[in-house]
């Protein structure tokens, strides 16, 4: 993919950070705010495919390159399941809290819900981006 | 550990499928690519073990209860595993364990398997997740899981039959599941709980209104629509052949043997726990009549052994649902052993048709010919396969299709046991027509250089059709086996008291 | 033909769907009623309400449904994710055959 | 009759319709969609309530501990979590659907449903 016009190029850096940020806020703040994992996820993967657009397939790379993607999708994966399992070794049951529960309306409360919010986000943002990866690559019916 | 067991018979292939494709880098960096298919079977062997540890204690009559995040049953997921779920639970790891040995020769000339081994595992995970909750909206969850990576499972192959296969699969489908969830929702809306075992209780409070309200037959129909969908009962079929002819043939195997069985048990949870009381048994037995005879007269004109293959599948679905139909002790017993049984000798026969297309690179009837001399374990294979599935005595065909037979005498139904006969023995006819056409007869020019197929693909072959013989020759066995499932499918009561008091 | 009969199904099916959902289901706008069988107290969505945020210590009650008392679900909804995206990447492989 | 039950329901159907009539791959898709969402509306709306708020427990109540008083006036937060994951299931679907649409138009060359029948019998 070849990339755009100097306007969306320099808007698209522009808006890449905040974009970014806000995805991490609605990450961040799930467990207070509306909003979660998912919708901060796809938050994220949509500052990367704004570059995409912009710039084109290397321009996205440079931030975030396909095995990147790829790791971090697994590394998303990996914490969901480990929080879950963390219930079997702490002793009780499959996905049961095992963090402190904290104050009530603050960031770092709820025990175990900010973790899997962020493992989910990491997670979906990933995800993603490896479908719009994967899907570009045989842009034009053909492939790389 | 055994506490845990159900929901690590879920986390087992869940994790294995996760864990896939790192695996495979790292193989791949270590020059050992074949450490990725120990790590897949060594998954569902430890799968089989772990549900096989669930089985003392489900036969002596208790529901295994586990409580996931520790809540109790209406207010969060519980995972309820009664006797039903163990002979289903069982079927899965143990057809998924004997694929994931075959696979490893028969795929072997692929690229892409590190995504095909993390499909295999999350179609598993799928139906096991499926197979042991007892919460219907996670079941649905589970039951996308399922369909999703079957979906990419059957387009695998990426040719031009395979991706016309898929579309199609997935449309249908799709289109299933979202009845699956319409019903869902219309429970959630009536009586506000998503808990099977709790929605069934006030369920059967609502059925005991007059008149019967009529979304009770409604979420009923949708319901069997959506899961007729992925068992292909008649009017819905039109994916199932050519899913199973365009995919590979272990993919086949799986479907067959896992996945509509999966199918067949969720109809059987969801409309014996749910609509216990409805007239269901005289809708599965006219149901299952039209699939046994439409599957039965479509096999006859094939000419392609894995879609023969396909239709015969779609018959035998037949024959399970008139027996559950008959809602007699004697009828669920004989439907749950031939579900058992056509997940034996239906992986037997896609693995043998998967041998023939491994060696001869088709499985168009008309250009094989006289293969027995060249590979003649899988000819035997194959006829134990035929002749179990057509109901020949000593194979296990037999055993269950007799039961379903004296069960459809018992019933007063004897008109559906003459066509069940007709049909068993047309199912005979066409067997034996594709038995000739392959094994025995004019030998192409091309095939005399032939060998029998590999030792890792022929050993799951044996196990199965020992399974068949076994089965045969001593039914009691079998009917050991299904007989505490069959009192789960008719203990509702039980079921309601074990998981709402497990609370 | 096809338009036709396709249209007349749907029709029929959608004013099925209408006439049930209107005629049995709790009405529009009023939460924890329920029209028959007198469920109201033990729906599940209510009791959730009153505990959550005490039992779960979050104050987005969805939240908590999704990751504590459903939060097996979401496990899998990830899954699906997961699935999907191999599947994708499964479709578009690069193809190198082994010789 | 309430309007959001009968506008979920009516998408419902047209999303059935559009894949029944509809001759071609991506529209069919886009007909799986409408259904989809007309669902998610339908199990929205089962769990409102008149005048209801959000089931987020912020602002005075957060501060007062009223939670009682919250649990009276928000909406159900079941629908809500049901309505995340199936919004996450369609999408994945779709992706699939799509992607296997790119395949059966690099083979074929067309999306007409009625024209990819290689397989039949």
């Amino acid at each position: 993919m070849a990339g755009m016009t100097v306007i969306v190029r320099t808007i698209g850096r522009l808006l890449f950070p905040f974009l970014f940020l806000f995805g991490a806020y609605i990450i961040v703040h799930g467990q207070l705010t509306p909003g979660g994992g998912f919708q901060g996820g796809v938050v994220l993967a949509s500052a990367v495919i704004l570059l995409l657009l912009a710039y084109g397939m290397e321009g996205a790379q440079a931030k975030v390159n396909a095995l990147q993607a790829e790791l971090a999708d697994a590394l998303g994966g990996m914490i969901l399941v480990w929080m879950g399992l963390m219930g079997i070794i702490v002793g009780i049951a499959f996905f049961q809290n095992v963090l402190p529960f904290g104050s009530l309306g603050q960031v770092l409360s709820a025990g175990n819900l900010p973790v899997f919010n962020l493992g989910v986000g990491i997670k979906v943002a990933a995800s993603i981006l490896m479908v719009f990866y994967a899907m570009l690559r045989i842009q034009g019916g053909k492939e790389e | 550990m055994i506490a845990h067991a159900p929901i690590l018979a879920i986390v087992v292939p869940l994790f294995a499928g996760f864990l896939t494709p790192v695996v495979s880098i790292v193989a791949k960096r270590f020059g050992v690519e074949r450490a990725r298919d120990w790590f897949v079977m060594g998954a569902a062997i430890l799968m089989l073990l772990i549900v096989a540890s669930m089985a003392p204690a489900v036969w002596r009559g208790e529901v295994l209860v586990y409580k996931l995040g520790g809540w109790s049953p209406p207010w969060g997921i519980v995972l309820a595993v009664d006797g039903l779920n163990l002979l289903v639970a069982l079927i899965i790891a143990s057809v998924v364990s004997l694929i994931a040995i075959y696979s490893v020769v028969y795929m072997e000339r692929d690229s892409g398997l590190e995504k095909y081994y993390t499909l295999l595992m999350l179609v598993t995970a799928g139906c096991m997740g499926v197979t042991l909750t007892g919460d219907v909206f996670n079941l649905f969850v589970f039951f996308e899981i399922m369909s999703i990576s079957s979906y990419a499972l059957v387009a695998f192959r990426r040719n031009w039959d395979s991706v016309e296969a898929g579309i199609k699969y997935m449309i249908i489908g799709s289109l299933g599941t979202s009845f699956i969830l319409l019903s869902i929702t219309l429970m959630y809306g009536l009586v506000g709980s998503l808990n099977i075992a709790d929605l069934a209780g006030k369920i059967e409070a609502i059925k005991a209104t007059q008149p019967l309200p009529m979304i009770v037959p409604l979420m009923l129909t949708l319901f069997v629509v959506g899961f007729g969908i992925k068992i292909a009962m008649v009017p819905l079929h039109a994916w199932l052949p050519d899913a199973y002819q365009a995919a590979p043939s272990a993919v086949s195997a799986l479907l067959s043997g896992a996945t509509t069985t999966v199918g067949v048990y969720a109809m059987l949870r969801v409309s014996y726990m749910l609509f216990g009381a409805l007239a269901i048994g005289t809708m599965f037995i006219i149901l299952g009549l039209v699939t046994m005879v439409v599957g039965g007269l479509m096999a006859l004109t094939q000419r392609d052994l894995k879609r023969l293959l396909a239709y015969s599948s779609i018959s035998q679905m037949g024959y399970i649902l008139l027996g559950v139909g008959f809602g007699t002790a004697m009828g669920i017993q004989g439907g749950l052993f031939h579900l058992l049984n056509n997940a034996i000798y239906k992986v037997l026969l896609f693995m043998c048709a998967g041998a023939i297309v491994y060696r001869v690179g088709t499985s168009n009837l008309d250009e094989l010919g006289g293969l027995g001399k060249n590979m003649p374990i899988t000819a035997t294979l194959f006829i134990v396969g035929a002749l179990a599935i057509s109901g020949v005595p000593p194979f296990n065909g037999f055993a269950s299709k007799w039961t379903i037979y004296v069960a459809g005498m018992e019933a007063g139904q004897p008109i559906c046991t003459a066509i069940a006969v007709v049909m068993s023995a047309l199912t005979l006819a066409y067997f034996l027509k594709a038995i000739n056409s392959m094994f025995l007869g004019q030998q192409p020019e091309h095939l005399r250089e032939v060998r029998e197929a590999p030792l890792p693909m022929l050993f799951p072959m044996l196990v199965l059709a020992v399974f068949c013989v076994v089965l045969g020759i001593l039914p009691s066995l079998g009917m050991d086996l299904v007989r505490p499932a069959q009192g789960a499918v008719m203990n509702q009561l039980g079921y309601i008291g074990s998981v709402m008091g497990a609370g | 033909m096809r338009q036709a009969v396709a249209l007349i199904l749907v029709l029929a099916v959608g004013a099925l769907l209408i006439f049930t959902v209107n005629a049995y289901l709790l009405p529009f706008g009023r939460f924890p009623e329920r029209r028959i069988g007198g469920f109201e107290n033990e729906s599940v969505g209510k009791r959730i309400l009153e505990d959550a945020p005490i039992t779960t210590g979050s104050a987005n009650v969805v939240t908590s449904v999704v990751w504590d008392y459903r939060g097996y679900d979401t496990l899998g909804e990830s899954t699906i994710l997961f699935t999907a995206v191999c599947g994708v990447a499964m479709l578009f492989r690069v193809a190198r055959r082994r010789s | 009759m309430s309007l959001n039950y009968i506008i979920a329901m009516l998408l419902f159907t047209l999303g059935i319709y559009c894949l029944l009539i509809k001759r071609n791959i991506v529209k069919m898709v886009i007909g799986l969609g409408v259904l989809t969402n007309g669902l998610h509306l339908f199990l929205i709306s089962l769990g409102y309530r008149e005048g209801g708020i959000a089931p987020i427990l912020a602002g005075k109540m957060l501060e007062n501990g009223a939670t009682a008083e919250f649990a009276a006036a928000a909406v159900d937060p079941i629908p809500q979590a049901l309505v995340l994951t199936s919004i996450v299931i369609n999408v994945c679907t779709m992706a699939l659907a799509l992607s296997l649409a790119i395949y059966i138009y690099r083979h074929y060359g067309t999306l007409n449903p009625f024209k990819i029948r290689r397989l039949r019998g």
